[in-house]
């Protein structure tokens, strides 16, 4: 086969990624769907590696993975933060966008 | 000699400034301040005629320049005088008169706490009416005719309180501002025309002009002689103008201001001269209003309109003569002159006789006041013989020369303006008959336990014989181998009529026509009692006791029609010019309104979004690419 | 080890037997996250779905990546997840019932669209040949990566060491609860509780009648409605109240309707009152 | 270089703003006089300009000042007066302090309010009012277009929280109505300028491309485009000037205010205060007129000569459109706003007119509207802070029980109505003459104005003033001490400058003519050549010295 599948695989699991974040209400499923989608996009960055046979891809993926760390740390204690004020997680609860 | 002119101006002003800024504590001396100044004025006035009475005839005219007024590229506005043998005639008038009339106010406004006042708006009117004759140029007269109005407005409303006086000054104002209209526009046009508008070069610039615009420069003259002279079309204001105080219907609206316009077309006489049409204008009006006011004359009761209705019609004479080109301009202000004393002295008499019946004005409530004011009734009596014209008396001298002259017009034109001015004096002898009887003949028709008819204080009295002997005498002594003529001639170039008639006859005519007038009202009113109420009378008459419903159509047309623009304007104004912008705004907010439901607030919605925006991202790119 | 990744446009039977079977793994673990109801298990799926990933990265070639993968990924940050997951509630799970107007539909469709555009252009882009990563990953991968990250990387990856620290900071700072104020002391609070007027005396006591007598049951009222107030505040906002059995509350009417017999007295409203019971905690769950 | 005059006198009610609005909330009063003690510091340093001012002097501008400020745009600090910018700072420098004495207790605390440490009304109100002095004395000194659009436009920010901030409480229908309709009134009054501000920084960009496009550099010197011009080295394209015309005219239209864009003018003169009235008709709206003389005709000269005709025949109708409505008028406030309309409309006839009697006249107008709607509308306003309201069928006989009032109030209105011997008439008898040497048809129109200017004078001073006194005014004082130091100075100016404007015509008539150069019209010339025309005051003692031979 094609090693270009692993792109479609990678395209496949970010638009289920994507579709998860708008579905979900759940702050912390939402946030694991972000994760998924980059992921996905870290898979592309590897094949894409392959695929012109420099590393530059993988660094990439890696950058990715430490600010994907980063981003998850600290969203994660503002969902914890919100969660002790209102008492929920829920995305659509934190609407004060619009006042 | 020349810097005493500035001083004529002067003194009437410092009056005026002094009065209505001095506050209260000039209310005990301030009618004495305003009477001095204006005996001041006089007095220059006097010197400088005796100076001018000692010079060659041709080299009379004074000029003093004081400043320069409004210099903008070609438009040189300067204040300067000029004062020449008509100037000086008016400032004769003004400052006489005046000085009598402020006189006989101390007595009249006696008890009316507001007398600083009404002396500083007398003394401001000398100032304005003597700028108005004494100026070099016209925008500066133009200052002189709009004080005088400002002046009568504030002199017409005095009493302000009274709803109708405030409406009568603001009517006169207006009617006034009417005719400005046409001395603002003739000003203009002469400015486009010869680049300046002081006489001297206007005047002297008329001959090589072409005849249209000085045709426009006569009509528009014409139009402001008009409002301020109470000439119709524009003389509704004069009868109303009678809510002011008597002594200021004596000098403004009888002997000087509402003269002003015939000063102004005798001014420009150079340019009717060369105009004429607008010559045959002016006369058309004068012998319609010489008729016009007679005839409203003859049919009112209030004692007050009767006379405003005569001197509309004495201008009218004047006008006509006016019109009349070199052979009438002397006579017209000769009867102007006279006219000012035998018309003051008339109304000086009738404040007399309301002086002393309580203000009250309806002739019908007087009758038999002879023997309880007896220094009116004579006063009263020379000029009323005066005014019609009785042989030896001054009207008589200036009124013959003028029918004179219309007849000497020539052609048609002149058979029917004299014919018209032969009426107009048949008229005035019926008129001024009935005044006099209804006021001073016949049986009391007042009630002895009310008003208790008393002859009018030393102040009051003094300046009636005065202008009564004026009213004597003058005519005689101008007409003595036509001294006035020649006095007035250098500046008005004076031509002898070549008369259809001769003289002789047309005096006879006139006696005639006099004693008929005379004859007639000495029936309907001398013979048979007068009764209190009024008889309703013919159509004529009640249309004439409505001033001829002139001023219902001018209700009608302008106030109504007015009103009624304004009101559409008004509409107009919110509903499109205004509502255009608020349509617009309304529109802006619905649409924003219509965003505002994308911002839910929710963050999945926005995620919506900007997963739809990025799909069309994409899209793009790939359609790029593939294109 | 090269051979994986060999330069070379298609790859071995292995592999693509690999990708398939791993790859619906990971399709369906992806799905899994998405769908599942409670956290937990999104939690769990996703972290399958991450291995599998992993395995594909060591695939291409990428060994410390998958490495990386399975250790940093997999092994911290799901776990954190797990943990937050934990402290807001694992049985917290939010219905799957769409409150949005349409945003259910608008995400399908977007979603679908999205993934068949990003397909379209994988699929009309031009990416036949593929290097490999022979030779780069010649001298070992993980020597490669370093040679690039403290040479060309270097700054990018000073930058992304500051921003794991302020990262760190800042999740202490946002977690952590300074206490403003001292603690108020039992006196204090009882006089607080006394001045404020309602509930003088102890909150009451969960359980009911002892019959099960469990922190997460609520005692019931006189006309046998279950208390709120008598549930631990965290139980109640995880919508952790276990709803008092059916019997129980029968049996109580029992109780209720004999005592009134011998009272002769009418219980008409009272028993109406007492339904609404069992369905109280649920609504309070609910929010 | 020399003393910076120019930007010292913008900046130092600047400065005083700053101060005014730093005191604390109690010190009131001091605030009141520190406001009033920098107005009066800047109407010295007016009078100073006008005094180092040389009416004769080469060259357009004088105390010039120029500074690079944004190179890479070529905007230039750059200040300079002509006369007609003179004679404005220092009617803004005069009417300020008035003003502020007028305003004296609008912006107090009122009594039943409860008092807040942070809220500080009184100092606002007059940091405010010098703010807005300061930006209109800078743009009438700005010579970059730049620096003028900027100042141009942070005008509105001041103004609109004077107008939507401090209101008459004559609302009639109580505090909170009124305050709606003054915040309405003040959105009004913003969005409209801002709209008209927008299209005129496009035309300011497109101005810039084109010289930058011609020029090489781009600039937005006044002078040095003018120069460029009239070398040949810039030409503007026909079509392009004309839209950069339009759009700078749009805006000066809007602030003059311009038929059919006045209507936020009666909504904003009626809802403030008086004084805040007379700051926008009498200062603000002049910096409108004056940027159209300034701007629009020595930017554009073509395009000008090109709108003329249209821009002539909406100043007519703006001129008879506001007097018209001004005699419709309920609201004493809202008729003088009409008023100014009309007024406004002379200006623009005299400036269009394109004759050197029509600019100078319009430059005097502003000058002489200025101080006629300041007396006018201040003495209306201490009339309606008596009564407690602003509709004319309230009042009836004032005269009788405050007859000083009514005098000051029959002044205003006849200088309103150009009463001959008052300073309007002579600006609005040359704006007549210039449009009718040119235009004969609209002076003849135009003339008509005169008629409804008294109409509604004289109907607004019968219904307040004359007839029988009612009861509601009875026991209304008459002018207060500081009323009248506010009232008697302007009238005095009043009945000066229409005795002896010469100082005045001085000044500005070599401004009007470099303008007219620029735009390159000459005075059509009289009909006939009449040899005494040089003038009266040569002519003056020509006539004497003949007289005097004559008489020997």
């Amino acid at each position: 086969m094609n090693p270009v599948n692993y792109l479609y695989l990678a395209a496949l699991l970010f638009t289920i990624g994507a579709a998860g974040v708008l579905i979900r209400r759940n702050a912390i499923v939402v946030f694991m769907c972000i994760e998924l989608m980059l992921n996905a996009c870290n898979l592309a960055f590897v094949v894409f590696a392959r695929m012109h046979g420099n590393l530059d891809g993988q660094i990439i993926a890696f950058f990715t993975m430490v600010v994907a760390a980063a981003e998850v740390v600290v969203g994660l204690a503002i969902i914890v933060s919100i969660f002790r004020t209102r008492h929920t997680a829920s995305v659509d609860d934190a609407s004060l966008m619009k006042l | 000699m020349e810097n005493l002119i500035a001083l004529l101006v002067a003194a009437p002003l410092v009056g005026a400034a002094l009065l209505l800024c001095g506050g209260k504590r000039l209310d005990r001396a301030g009618h004495w301040i305003g009477t001095l100044l204006a005996v001041a004025s006089f007095a220059v006035a006097a010197v400088l005629f005796a100076d001018m009475l000692g010079k060659a005839a041709g080299h009379r005219a004074l000029h003093q320049h004081l400043f320069s007024w409004i210099p903008v590229g070609g438009f040189r506005a300067d204040v300067a005088f000029q004062l020449d043998q008509l100037s000086m005639t008016f400032v004769l008038l003004i400052t006489g008169v005046g000085s009598l009339i402020h006189i006989y106010s101390i007595g009249y406004m006696e008890h009316d706490e507001r007398r600083r006042r009404f002396f500083g708006y007398l003394n401001l009117f000398l100032a304005a009416m003597l700028l108005l004759v004494l100026a070099d140029n016209y925008l500066l007269l133009y200052v002189g005719w709009e004080g005088v109005g400002l002046a009568s407005y504030l002199l017409i409303g005095f009493w302000q309180h009274k709803p109708s006086a405030a409406t009568a000054a603001k009517k006169a104002f207006l009617v006034n501002r009417v005719g400005d209209i046409g001395l603002s526009i003739a000003i203009m046009v002469m400015f486009t025309t010869f680049g300046t508008f002081a006489f001297g070069p206007v005047l002297a610039a008329t001959g090589d002009t072409g005849e249209g615009r000085l045709t426009a420069i006569g009509l528009m003259l014409l139009l402001a002689a008009c409002g301020k002279s109470a000439q119709v079309p524009l003389q509704s204001w004069l009868g109303d103008a009678m809510e002011g105080p008597t002594p200021v219907s004596a000098l403004i609206h009888a002997a000087t201001m509402v003269t002003a316009g015939v000063y102004l077309i005798t001014r420009s006489g150079a340019i009717f001269n060369a105009a004429p049409t607008a010559q045959l204008a002016v006369v058309v009006v004068g012998a319609v209003t010489l008729l016009f006011g007679a005839i409203v004359g003859c049919a009112k009761d209030d004692i007050k309109k009767a006379l405003a209705g005569s001197t509309m019609s004495q201008i009218g004479y004047m006008i006509l003569a006016a019109g009349l080109g070199p052979i009438g301009y002397a006579f017209a202000i000769m009867h102007l002159v006279t006219h000012g004393f035998f018309k003051a002295g008339l109304f000086l008499g009738a404040g007399s006789v309301m002086h002393g019946m309580n203000d009250e004005v309806d002739m019908r409530r007087y009758g038999g006041l002879r023997s309880y004011m007896p220094i009116t009734f004579v006063t009263f009596g020379l000029g009323y013989l005066a005014i019609i014209g009785f042989p030896g008396l001054s009207g008589f001298f200036s009124k013959d020369k003028i029918i004179e002259a219309a007849f000497a017009k020539g052609g048609a034109e002149g058979w029917i303006l004299g014919a018209a001015a032969l009426l107009g004096a048949a008229i005035t002898a019926f008129y001024m008959t009935r005044v006099m009887l209804m006021t001073f003949f016949g049986e009391k028709r007042w009630n002895p336990a009310e008003v208790h008819p008393h002859e009018s204080p030393k102040s009051m009295t003094i300046p009636m014989i005065v202008l009564a002997v004026g009213s004597v005498f003058a005519g005689g002594l101008f007409s003595i181998d036509d001294a006035f003529v020649t006095w007035l001639e250098p500046v008005t170039s004076f031509a002898h009529g070549n008369s259809p008639v001769s003289a002789t006859a047309v005096t006879a005519a006139t006696i005639v026509v006099l004693l008929a007038g005379v004859g007639v009202a000495w029936l309907k009113y001398g013979r048979k009692p007068v009764p209190v109420a009024a008889p309703r009378g013919s159509v004529l008459t009640r249309a004439a006791r409505r001033d001829l419903l002139q001023d219902d159509f001018n209700h009608i047309v302008f106030v109504r029609g007015g009103e009624q623009l304004t009101r559409t304007l008004v509409q107009l104004d919110h509903s499109l010019v205004d509502g255009a912008v608020n349509g617009t705004a309304a529109s802006m907010g619905g649409l924003s309104g219509l965003l505002r439901r994308l911002q839910t607030g929710f963050v999945r919605s926005y995620a919506v979004q900007m997963l739809g925006g990025a799909a069309v991202l994409v899209a793009a790119t790939l359609l790029m690419r593939s294109v | 080890m090269t051979g994986l990744a060999a330069a070379a446009s298609t790859t071995s039977l292995g592999e693509a037997v690999q990708f398939w079977i791993l790859g619906t793994v990971a399709v369906i673990g992806a799905l899994c996250t998405i769908l599942m109801k409670r956290a937990v298990h999104s939690a769990l799926s996703l972290a399958g779905t991450m291995i599998v990933l992993a395995v594909f990265y060591l695939a291409n070639g990428a060994y410390f990546l998958g490495v990386v993968q399975i250790v940093v990924y997999t092994g911290a940050i799901m776990m954190l997840f797990l943990f937050v997951v934990m402290l807001v509630g694992v049985t917290a799970a939010d219905s799957l019932k769409e409150t949005l107007k349409g945003q259910r539909w608008l995400a399908a469709g977007l979603g679908l669209g999205f993934g068949i555009l990003l397909i379209a252009g994988i699929g009309n882009a031009s990416l036949r040949h593929f290097d490999g990563l022979g030779q780069a990953n010649a001298g070992g991968n993980v020597q490669g990566l370093a040679a690039l990250i403290f040479t060309k990387y270097v700054f990018a990856f000073e930058a992304t060491g500051a921003l794991l620290i302020t990262a760190a900071v800042g999740a202490m700072v946002l977690t952590h609860r300074e206490r403003t104020e001292r603690a108020t002391s039992q006196r204090e609070r009882s006089q607080a509780r006394v001045r404020a007027g309602k509930q003088v005396p102890p909150l009451p006591a969960p359980g009911v009648y002892a019959r099960h007598n469990a922190v997460d049951i609520p005692g019931l009222l006189p006309d046998g409605t279950p208390s709120e107030l008598t549930v631990n505040p965290t139980l109640r906002a995880r919508g952790q109240i276990r709803d008092v059995s059916g019997e129980a509350l029968t049996g109580v009417k029992e109780l209720e309707r004999r005592s009134e017999d011998w009272l002769e007295r009418d219980s008409g409203p009272r028993s109406s009152s007492a339904a609404p019971g069992p369905a109280a905690p649920k609504e309070e769950a609910k929010k | 270089m020399s003393f910076p005059l120019l930007t010292v006198t913008a900046a130092v009610p600047a400065v005083g703003a700053i101060a005014t609005a730093a005191l604390p909330a109690a010190r009131r009063t001091a605030a009141k006089w520190l406001a009033l003690l920098f107005s009066l510091a800047t109407l010295a340093l007016a009078l100073l300009i006008a005094f180092r001012f040389r009416p004769g002097a080469t060259g357009p501008y004088q105390l010039t000042e120029s500074h690079t400020w944004i190179p890479d745009f070529g905007v230039r600090y750059e200040l300079g007066v002509d006369g007609i910018a003179v004679a404005l700072i220092a009617l803004t420098a005069l009417l300020i302090p008035f003003v502020i004495l007028a305003g004296w207790h609008d912006a107090d605390v009122l009594e039943d309010t409860r008092p807040n440490r942070r809220w500080r009304p009184t100092q606002g109100f007059f940091a405010l009012i010098l703010a807005v002095e300061a930006m209109v004395v800078i743009s009438f000194e700005a010579t970059d277009v730049f620096l003028f659009y900027l100042f141009f436009e942070a005008m509105l920010i001041p103004m609109y929280f004077l107008i939507g901030g401090f209101g008459d409480r004559a609302g009639g229908h109580g505090e909170e109505e009124a305050a709606a309709q003054r915040s309405r009134a003040a959105v009004k009054f913003l969005l409209y300028n801002l709209a008209g501000g927008l299209i005129m920084l496009a035309a300011v960009i497109g101005l810039y491309a084109v010289t930058a496009d011609q020029l090489g550099t781009g600039t937005f010197s006044l002078q040095q485009i003018v120069e460029a011009r009239a070398a040949g080295k810039l030409d503007i394209a026909t079509g392009t000037e004309r839209l950069l015309f339009l759009g700078f005219f749009f805006a000066f239209a809007v602030k003059a205010p311009l038929w059919p864009l006045h209507t936020w003018l009666p909504g904003a003169m009626g809802e403030s205060t008086a004084p805040v009235a007379v700051l926008i008709t009498a200062v603000v709206d002049k910096v409108g007129t004056f940027a159209m003389l300034r701007f629009c005709l020595q930017l554009f000269p073509q395009a000008s000569s090109w709108a003329t005709p249209v821009i002539l025949v909406l100043a007519l109708i703006s001129v008879l459109y506001g007097a018209l409505l001004a005699v419709a008028q309920r609201d004493i406030k809202r008729l003088i706003a009409y008023a100014s309309i009309s007024h406004f409309g002379f200006i623009v006839l005299g400036i269009f007119a394109m004759t050197s009697q029509g600019q100078s006249g319009a430059t005097l107008y502003m000058v002489n509207h200025g101080i006629s709607t300041a007396a006018l509308m201040l003495v209306a306003g201490f009339l309606i802070s008596r009564r407690g309201s602003r509709l004319i069928a309230d009042y009836g006989g004032v005269q009788k029980v405050a007859p000083i009032l009514a005098g000051t109030f029959l002044v205003g209105g006849l200088a309103t109505l150009s009463l001959p011997g008052l300073a309007p008439f002579v600006s609005e008898f040359l704006v007549l003459v210039g449009t009718f040497s040119r235009y004969p048809a609209i002076g003849v129109i135009a003339t008509v104005a005169i008629v409804l200017a008294a109409l509604y004078v004289l109907v607004l001073y019968q219904r307040t003033m004359t007839g029988p006194v009612r009861d509601e005014v009875r026991a209304m004082p008459d002018l207060r001490v500081r009323e009248l130091v506010v009232v008697a100075p302007l009238i005095a100016l009043l009945i000066f400058l229409g005795v002896y404007p010469k100082p005045l015509t001085d000044l500005v008539n070599p401004a009007v003519g470099h303008t007219l150069s620029v735009v390159d019209k000459k005075d059509p010339q009289p009909a006939v050549q009449v040899d005494a025309v040089p003038g009266g005051d040569r002519r003056g003692p020509a006539v004497r010295d003949q007289d005097v031979e004559a008489a020997k």
